[in-house]
C-alpha cells in the first residue's frame, strides 16, 4: 500500500494523498505530499474514522483540478459515489486505495463494527429510542409510543449542528437549517421535529449510512435509524440505493421520461400506519 | 496545496475538548472533533464546531483601538498599553484597587489566565477576578 | 415525481408517529364532487386523529424537566 | 352581457325546466342557462323558445334576482357584416341518428344509448356527475356492449359508405374509462368488423384493453330486445364460426358515426363549395384544406371524418393556407395599447390595499363581508380597505385605479373569486394605475369559501379572514417583477426535404419569411419519389416535381442539400445551428425549427423477401407501376400480405398507410390486368374515412380478402418463379394455398431513430422512435420545447394528404413565433442565487423545460428566462433553496403558511 501511494505521488498520478498518521499519540487524518515522500512510511489505517472525502471537497474548493488520492473504506467509497453524482468531486481526479474495514459484519450495507453504538441506559431504553435497535423494531412501536419516543430524542437536541457538520455528503453553501423561516435562530430546543425532519428529507438520495452523525451527536440521538428509514423509503419508491447506485440521483425526472404529458399515477403502496 | 490537520484543545470552556483544525493553504477552513480524544470522544458543542469562525471573522480585532470622541481610532500597542496603564492608575488613585475587576476569557491559554489573575492581585491589588468559563 | 416525494414524506412522518396527516390527491377543476369527497374525508380523518400532538410537547418537556415525563408519557416504566 | 358575472342565481330561480340537449336530453336544464360549462364567454342566455316571459308575458324571475342587473329582455338579434380576405369552414359533424336501425331498438329501450350520450354519462359535468349509471333506473351497469359501425360502412340502411375513423378508438377508450369509473369489474364487449386503431399509440391502447379483459367480438349484431321483466337487453349475434349466440347486457352503446349536418350542406350550396357524395369537401390529396372555391378553406370533420389530433392539425393548416395570400396585409390593422409609466416602489414601504368583493350575493350571502373588511384593516401594512358589490365591474376597476393613485397603494389584494378567470383583469387595472402587475394577489373567498360553506356563515367568515390574512402576508413581501423583450430571428430552419418539409418551407416563404431547408440526400422529394399515386388517384411524381420547381424558384428559401446538422445552440426565437455539407460548415441563425425528417420503409427478413424475385415491398410495387413492368400484365395471381413488421412485438403500432396502399395497388393491378386473381391477407382492414370506398370497390371487383391472425401468419415458400402461400381460411377453417407471381408485402413504416437530432433540439422520442409532440391531442405539431415544431412521418406514419396538412399546421404554428418582433420573457420565472448554488445539478435533472444549464466557469446553475415556465420543480428540489421562483419564493410561501396557521 505504502509503495503504491509513493509511486502515485512520484509519477504525478496524484498530487496529494489523504490517509492517517499518528500525531501526538492520536491517529489523525494526514495529507501526504510528494515533497515529504518518506512520511508515507508512517501511513496507517486508523481505527478512528474521519470523513477524508469531506476534506477532499474542501481542497477542491481551493484548487479545483487537484488530483487527490485517499484511503477509502467502504463508507468512504459510498460517500465518494454520492459526491461524484452531485458534482462535488470529479471522479477523474480521485484515486482511492480501498481498504477492508475489518472487522466488518455486513460491509456491503455499511453495517460495520464501528456502527455498534454503546449500550444505552435503562431510562433511554424506557422512554427513548435505543440506538442499537433495528429499524423494524422501531417501526413496531404503536403510533403514540413512536411519537413520544422520537420526540424525547429530538428534544434533547442541543442544536450543535454536529450531525450536519460531520456529514460527508452535506455540501450546501448555505444550509436550510440556518434559514430563519424554517428553523428559527435562537431557541433551544430547535423547532421539534422540524430541524430533524428537514435534515432527514435532505438526506434522501444522499445518506450513505456511515453513522458519523450519530457518533458525533453529543446527545446520542439515534440519527442513523432515522436516516436508515430515509434510505429504505428512497429504495422502495425510487428503486435507488444511495451510494451504490451510480446512475442518476433519485430526485430527477429523468428516471421517468421527460414529457409534460399527464401520466397515470401508479398506485403506490398504502402507508403502513394509515 | 498544503493541507494540515492540526490538533488542539477547544478554548471556549474548561471542559477541554480535543479538536482538529483543518488548515488548507494556511487558512483554517473547518473544525473537527478529535475522535480519539479522551474528553469529548469525537463530539463537540456548537461553539466548538465553530471555533475556526472567530479566527477568520472579519470582525476580529487585529490591532488596538482607542475610543476618542466616541469613535474607535486605530493605534499602536505602545500607546495603547501606556494609555491603559495611565487610566488604571488614575482609577486606583481615585477609587481604590477594588474598583477594578478582571474578567478573563476561555479563548486564552491557562498560562495566560494565570498571568491575568497574577496581574489582578499583584499589579492592581484586587481580588475581583473571574473567568467566562467558570463552570 | 410529486407522488413519490409526498409518499416519501408520508412514510417519514409515519416513522415518527405522525402518519396520516399528509394527503395528496389530483382533482381537476371539473371534479367538484371528488374535491368535496377528498376534502371531507381528509378533514374527517384529521379530526379523528385529534389535535396536533406536537403542540403538546413544550408542556411535556417542562414536565420532563420536573421528572414527570414517565407519568405523562404513554410509555410506561418497565 | 357585459354585466353578467355568471353567478348562476338566474338559473337557480328560473321556474322553467327544459330538456338539456348538451347532456343528450338525459337531464333537464332551465330556460336561462349556459349551454355547457366550458362556454366562452361564460355568460347566461335566455332560451327564448322556452322562457315563460316570452311565451306568456309574465315571470321575469331572473331579472328580479339578478344583482348585477344583467338581464335584458329587449336584446335583439343583429346582423354583422365583416370584410374578410379568406374564410375557414369548420362546421364539425353531427352524430349519426340511429333511430332508423329498428333492430337496435334505440328509440324503444332507454338503456340503448349512443356513444355521445355515453360520453355525457361518463363526464364529471354530465347527468350523473361522472358516476357510471344507466338511464332507465340510474343503477350502475355491470355489463355493457358496444356496437361498432352504426351509421358507418353501411350502404344498406344509410348511405354512409365511409368509415367514420374515430369510433373504434373512442369505443376502446370508453371501455377503459368506464372500467375506471365502475365500482365493480365492468364486463365490456365490443362488437366490431375491423378494429381500426390506426392512430399514434392507438394500437397499444387497443392491445392493453384486450389484455385488461375487454372482450372484442368480431361480429355484426343481429338485434337487441328487452329482456322481459328487467331493464336488461338481449343481444343476438352470429359469432366467428357462424353460430347464433345470445347474450344479456345491462346496457348497449351504439358507436355512431360522423355525418355532415343538413344545414352545413345548405350553407355549402350557398357558398358554392363542391361536396362529395358523402357531403365532405371535395379536395385533392395535395391540398387537403382547400375547397373548390378559392379563398375558402375547410378543416375538421367537414373534410372527412377524423379524430381530435387530426382536426387540430387541419385547423392550423387551414389557418396557414388562409393567411398565405393575406401575408402582405399582416399587422396593418393592429392598434397599440397606451400604458402609463410604471411607478418605482422599491424604496417605498409596503402600502397594501384590500378590496373585498360581495360578488352580488355569491359571497355576501354567506360571508359577512363587512366583518372581513374590518378584519383586513387590522392586518399589518394594510392602509386601505374597500368593500364592493362587484369588484370586477368596470366602474369598480376605474375606481380602483383612482384609489391606488390617491392613497399611494403599492400592493393590492382582491378577496373575491378565482385568479384563473380574474387575475388578468385586475393586473390590467394595476398596470393602468402605474403599478407593476405582479404586486397583486387574490384571495378566493368565493369558490373556496362561500360556495363550499354556504350552510355555515360563521365558519365561512372565519375562513375568509384566514384567506385574506394569508394573501396579505404574501403580498407584503411581493416585489415588482420585470419582463424583458428579446428580439427574434425571423427565419426558419426546416429539417428534411420530403413532401412535408417542402410544404412547410414553402408555406413559410409564402408568408414572407426566409427559410433554410436542410436535406441530407442529394435531391428533394423523400419517400414521395417512390410513390405512384395518392389514394384519390393523383400522380405523386408530377406533384413532387411541381413542388420542387416552386421551391427552387422561391427566393426566400435556401436549400442545403447533402447537409446535416452538427450542433444547435439557443432557444425559441434565437437558435443557431451548425450545418455541414461535408465540405464546408455554416452557422445558421433561425427563430424556429420544423422537424420533417420523415421515416422509412421497413425491409423485412421474412416471407422470402430479398430471396425470391416474386416478393416485393410496396415501394417496389409502385416502381413496377411507374415503369409499367411487363410482370404486372403477365401475372396470373397477385397476393398482398398486410402488417409485415407492423403490429408485432418489434413495432407494436399500426403503420396506417399500408391497408389503403394495398387496396389501391390491387385496383391498379386489376385496371392493367383484369384477369389477374388478387388475394389480400390481412388482420384488420384499416381503410379509414372515405378510403373505405376503395376497399368496397376492390371487393366488388373480385379481390379476395382473407383474414389471418397474429399467430396464424401465412407461410410463403418458393415454387419456381412463383411463390406458394399457405394460409388458414377462417371461414372454412381449413388450410389452403395459392400460387402468386407477385407477392407484395405491406411492410411497416419505421423511424430513422435520429437520436442526435433529438438531442440537438432537446425534443423527446417515444419507444417506437417517433418524435413526441407536446400534447397528442391539443398540440399535435408542437414540442414541449418552444420554437420547435414537427410534421410528417417523423411524427408517425401517415399518408401524403395528412403529411401536407401537418406540414401546413407546423408552418402555421411556427408563424405564431415568427410573426412577433420580440418575445417577452421573465415575470414568473426562476432565478438561481449563485451565492447559494453548490452546483449539485439536481435542478437541471428535474427541469422539464431544459431551462437550466450549468455554468462550468462559475460552477453554478443558471436559468434561461426564455425557456423557464415557472413551474417551480427546481425550487422544490434544491436543498439549499438557491432557485428563487419569482412571485412564489420561499419567503412569500412561508409567510402565507404562517398566515394560515396564525388563527
Amino acid at each position: 500500500m505504502n509503495n503504491k501511494v509513493k509511486a502515485w505521488l512520484e509519477d504525478g498520478t496524484i498530487d496529494v494523498f489523504l490517509g492517517y498518521k499518528e500525531v501526538d499519540h492520536h491517529p489523525l487524518p494526514y495529507c501526504f505530499t510528494k515533497e515529504r515522500l518518506d512520511e508515507v512510511d508512517d501511513l496507517l489505517l486508523s481505527p478512528a474514522r474521519y470523513s477524508l472525502e469531506k476534506i477532499a471537497t474542501h481542497m477542491t474548493d481551493e484548487e479545483p483540478d487537484i488530483k487527490i488520492g485517499m484511503l477509502a473504506r467502504d463508507c468512504n467509497s459510498r460517500a465518494l459515489n454520492v459526491l461524484y453524482l452531485w458534482n462535488q468531486l470529479n471522479p477523474d481526479n480521485v484515486r482511492t486505495v480501498n481498504v477492508n474495514c475489518c472487522p466488518s459484519r455486513l460491509k456491503e450495507h455499511g453495517d460495520c463494527s464501528y456502527l455498534e453504538p454503546e449500550t444505552v441506559g435503562a431510562y433511554k431504553r424506557r422512554v427513548g429510542v435505543d440506538n442499537n435497535l433495528a429499524l423494524k423494531d422501531v417501526e413496531a412501536y404503536d403510533e403514540t409510543e413512536r411519537l413520544d419516543r422520537w420526540m424525547y430524542e429530538f428534544q434533547k437536541c442541543i442544536k450543535c449542528y454536529g450531525c450536519r457538520n460531520i456529514c460527508p455528503v452535506c455540501f450546501c453553501k448555505e444550509c436550510s437549517l440556518e434559514h430563519d423561516e424554517l428553523v428559527r435562530t435562537g431557541p433551544l430546543l430547535p423547532d421539534v421535529p422540524v430541524f430533524h425532519m428537514v435534515r432527514a428529507v435532505h438526506m434522501a438520495g444522499r445518506c450513505i449510512d456511515c453513522g458519523l452523525c450519530e457518533a458525533a451527536c453529543p446527545m446520542d440521538i439515534p440519527l442513523r435509524l432515522l436516516y436508515q428509514k430515509v434510505n429504505q423509503i428512497v429504495m422502495d419508491l425510487f428503486d435507488y440505493k444511495t451510494g451504490t447506485s451510480v446512475e442518476q440521483p433519485p430526485f430527477s425526472i429523468l428516471g421517468d421520461t421527460v414529457t409534460l404529458e399527464p401520466k397515470p399515477i401508479e398506485p403506490l403502496k398504502v402507508i403502513n400506519n394509515e | 496545496m498544503e493541507c494540515k490537520l492540526v490538533p488542539s484543545v477547544c478554548s471556549y470552556c474548561g471542559t477541554g475538548c480535543g479538536v482538529l483544525f483543518e488548515v488548507i493553504n494556511g487558512k483554517i477552513v473547518s473544525t473537527l472533533p478529535m475522535k480519539t480524544h479522551p474528553v469529548n470522544e469525537g463530539k463537540l458543542c456548537i461553539k466548538g464546531w465553530n471555533l475556526h469562525e472567530h479566527v477568520n471573522s472579519f470582525m476580529r480585532l487585529k490591532q488596538p483601538l482607542v475610543k476618542t470622541f466616541g469613535r474607535f481610532i486605530k493605534t499602536d500597542w505602545d500607546e495603547a498599553i501606556q494609555l491603559t496603564a495611565d487610566r488604571f492608575r488614575e482609577i486606583i488613585e481615585k477609587y481604590g484597587p477594588d474598583s477594578i475587576g478582571v474578567l478573563v476569557s476561555a479563548k486564552i491559554t491557562n498560562e495566560e489566565n494565570y498571568l491575568a489573575q497574577k496581574f489582578a492581585r499583584a499589579a492592581i491589588g484586587t481580588n475581583n477576578v473571574d473567568h467566562c468559563a467558570r463552570l | 415525481m410529486t407522488v413519490k416525494r409526498i409518499t416519501f414524506l408520508q412514510e417519514l412522518l409515519g416513522l415518527l408517529g405522525l402518519g396520516g396527516r399528509l394527503g395528496l390527491s389530483w382533482i381537476s377543476s371539473a371534479e367538484a364532487q371528488k374535491f368535496v369527497q377528498v376534502v371531507t374525508d381528509f378533514t374527517q380523518k384529521i379530526k379523528s386523529l385529534g389535535p396536533n400532538p406536537l403542540s403538546a410537547f413544550p408542556e411535556k418537556r417542562k414536565a420532563a424537566a420536573a421528572g414527570l415525563l414517565l407519568e405523562q408519557s404513554s410509555v410506561m416504566p418497565a | 352581457m357585459d354585466k353578467c358575472i355568471a353567478c348562476g342565481t338566474c338559473a337557480e330561480k328560473c321556474p322553467k325546466k327544459v330538456d338539456d340537449f348538451y347532456n343528450a336530453r338525459l337531464i333537464k336544464r332551465k330556460a336561462i342557462y349556459v349551454p355547457y360549462s366550458q362556454t366562452v364567454p361564460l355568460k347566461y342566455a335566455i332560451d327564448k323558445d322556452n322562457c315563460i316571459y316570452f311565451k306568456n308575458g309574465k315571470c321575469r324571475a331572473c331579472e328580479k334576482f339578478c344583482e348585477a342587473g344583467a338581464i335584458n329582455f329587449d336584446d335583439q338579434e343583429t346582423e354583422i357584416t365583416l370584410n374578410v380576405g379568406s374564410l375557414i369552414m369548420a362546421p364539425g359533424f353531427k352524430s349519426f341518428d340511429p333511430s332508423r336501425y329498428d333492430t337496435y331498438s334505440y328509440t324503444a329501450l332507454p338503456n340503448v344509448v349512443t356513444s355521445l350520450e355515453f360520453e355525457r354519462i361518463l363526464s364529471a359535468t354530465g347527468p350523473f356527475m361522472g358516476h357510471l349509471a344507466r338511464p332507465s333506473d340510474e343503477k350502475e351497469p355491470e355489463k355493457i356492449a358496444w356496437f361498432q359501425c352504426v351509421g358507418s360502412r353501411d350502404m344498406n340502411r344509410c348511405d354512409n359508405g365511409y368509415c367514420s375513423s374515430v369510433c373504434c378508438m373512442y369505443a376502446v377508450k370508453q371501455t377503459v374509462v368506464a372500467r375506471e369509473h365502475s365500482k365493480v369489474l365492468l364486463d365490456c364487449s365490443i362488437f366490431f368488423m375491423d378494429m381500426r386503431t390506426h392512430g399514434k399509440d392507438f394500437d397499444r391502447y387497443y392491445e392493453n384493453a384486450k389484455k385488461e379483459g375487454v372482450k372484442f367480438i368480431r361480429s355484426r349484431v343481429h338485434s337487441v330486445e328487452a329482456l322481459p321483466g328487467t331493464d336488461d337487453l338481449l343481444v343476438r349475434y352470429v359469432d366467428d364460426n357462424g353460430h347464433l349466440e345470445k347474450e344479456t347486457f345491462n346496457m348497449v352503446v351504439l358507436s355512431t358515426g360522423l355525418e355532415i349536418d343538413e344545414n352545413v350542406i345548405e350553407l355549402s350550396k350557398r357558398l358554392r363549395i363542391d361536396l362529395d357524395q358523402y357531403h365532405f369537401t371535395q379536395s385533392d390529396s395535395f391540398h387537403p384544406v382547400a375547397t373548390s372555391v378559392p379563398g375558402i378553406y375547410a378543416c375538421g370533420a367537414f373534410t372527412g371524418p377524423k379524430d381530435i389530433p387530426q382536426s387540430v392539425m387541419e385547423a392550423s393548416a387551414a389557418a396557414c393556407a388562409a393567411t398565405e395570400r393575406l401575408a402582405p396585409a399582416r399587422n396593418t390593422e393592429t392598434r397599440a395599447v397606451d400604458t402609463p409609466q410604471e411607478r418605482d416602489i422599491t424604496r417605498e414601504s409596503s402600502r397594501i390595499g384590500v378590496f373585498v368583493c360581495n360578488c352580488g350575493i355569491n359571497i355576501g350571502g354567506v360571508v359577512r363581508v363587512p366583518e372581513v373588511a374590518e378584519f383586513a384593516r387590522t392586518l399589518p401594512n394594510v392602509v386601505y380597505v374597500e368593500e364592493n358589490l362587484f369588484t370586477c365591474s368596470q366602474d369598480t376597476q376605474d375606481k380602483m385605479t383612482e384609489v391606488i393613485r390617491e392613497k399611494g397603494l403599492n400592493r393590492v389584494v382582491v378577496a373575491a373569486c378565482t385568479p384563473r378567470t380574474h387575475e388578468g383583469l385586475f393586473q390590467e387595472t394595476l398596470i393602468n394605475a402605474g403599478l407593476n402587475k405582479y404586486l397583486f394577489e387574490m384571495a378566493n373567498i368565493r369558490n373556496h369559501d362561500s360556495w363550499v360553506h354556504a350552510d355555515d356563515p360563521d365558519a365561512a367568515t372565519e375562513k375568509a379572514k384566514d384567506l385574506v390574512r394569508m394573501a396579505v402576508a404574501k403580498t407584503d413581501l411581493l416585489s415588482p417583477l420585470q419582463q424583458t423583450d428579446l428580439s427574434i430571428t425571423q427565419s426558419a430552419l426546416v429539417v428534411g426535404g420530403g413532401v412535408s418539409g417542402m410544404t412547410a418551407a414553402l408555406s413559410l416563404a409564402h408568408q414572407g419569411y426566409p427559410v433554410h431547408l436542410i436535406e441530407k440526400s442529394d435531391s428533394l422529394g423523400g419517400n414521395a419519389l417512390t410513390l405512384y399515386r395518392a389514394h384519390k388517384g393523383e400522380e405523386v411524381a408530377t406533384f413532387v416535381k411541381e413542388l420542387v420547381n416552386e421551391l427552387e424558384s422561391e427566393d426566400l428559401i435556401t436549400i442545403h442539400e447533402n447537409s446535416t446538422i452538427t450542433g444547435v445552440d439557443g432557444f425559441i426565437g434565437n437558435f443557431k445551428s451548425q450545418v455541414t455539407n461535408g465540405v464546408s460548415k455554416e452557422e445558421i441563425a433561425h427563430g424556429v425549427a420544423i422537424f420533417a425528417t420523415g421515416a422509412k420503409e421497413y425491409k423485412p427478413d421474412e416471407y422470402l423477401y430479398g430471396k425470391h424475385r416474386a416478393v416485393v415491398t410496396h415501394s417496389e410495387m409502385d416502381q413496377l407501376f411507374q415503369t409499367n413492368a411487363p410482370r404486372l400484365i403477365e401475372a396470373r395471381n397477385v397476393a398482398f400480405i398486410q402488417c409485415v413488421g407492423s403490429r408485432n412485438e418489434e413495432h407494436p403500432y399500426c403503420s396506417k398507410v399500408c391497408c389503403t396502399h394495398t387496396v389501391e395497388s390491387a385496383l391498379e393491378v386489376k385496371r392493367r390486368n383484369p384477369d389477374a386473381d388478387i388475394y389480400v391477407f390481412y388482420r384488420d382492414m384499416r381503410t379509414y374515412g372515405t378510403r373505405e370506398d376503395l376497399y368496397r370497390k376492390a371487393r366488388a371487383e373480385g379481390v379476395l380478402f382473407v383474414r389471418y391472425s397474429k399467430n396464424g401468419k401465412p407461410v410463403v415458400s418458393a415454387d419456381g418463379d412463383e411463390v406458394k402461400i399457405e394460409f388458414r381460411d377462417p371461414i372454412l377453417n381449413r388450410t389452403l394455398a395459392v400460387q402468386a407471381d407477385i407477392l407484395c408485402l405491406a411492410t411497416a413504416i419505421v423511424s430513422h431513430r435520429d437520436h442526435a437530432m433529438a438531442q440537438f433540439f432537446k425534443v423527446p422520442m417515444d419507444a417506437d422512435g417517433w418524435f413526441l409532440e407536446a400534447h397528442q391531442k391539443l398540440r399535435p405539431v408542437d414540442f414541449a420545447n418552444d420554437g420547435v415544431f414537427l410534421c410528417g412521418m417523423a411524427h408517425y406514419p401517415k399518408p401524403i394528404d395528412e403529411s401536407i396538412a401537418q406540414a401546413q399546421a407546423a408552418a402555421s404554428r411556427a408563424l405564431t413565433v415568427l410573426a412577433m418582433d420580440t418575445i417577452r420573457v421573465g415575470g414568473i420565472v426562476c432565478s438561481i442565487d449563485a451565492e447559494l448554488c453548490s452546483g449539485c445539478l439536481a435542478c437541471i435533472n428535474v427541469c422539464p423545460y431544459i431551462a437550466i444549464s450549468f455554468n462550468d466557469d462559475k460552477q453554478v446553475a443558471e436559468v434561461n428566462e426564455a425557456l423557464c415556465k415557472g413551474c417551480g420543480a427546481c425550487a422544490a428540489t434544491c436543498p439549499s433553496e438557491a432557485p428563487i421562483l419569482m412571485g412564489f419564493n420561499n419567503k412569500e410561501l412561508y409567510a402565507q403558511i404562517k398566515g394560515a396557521l396564525a388563527a
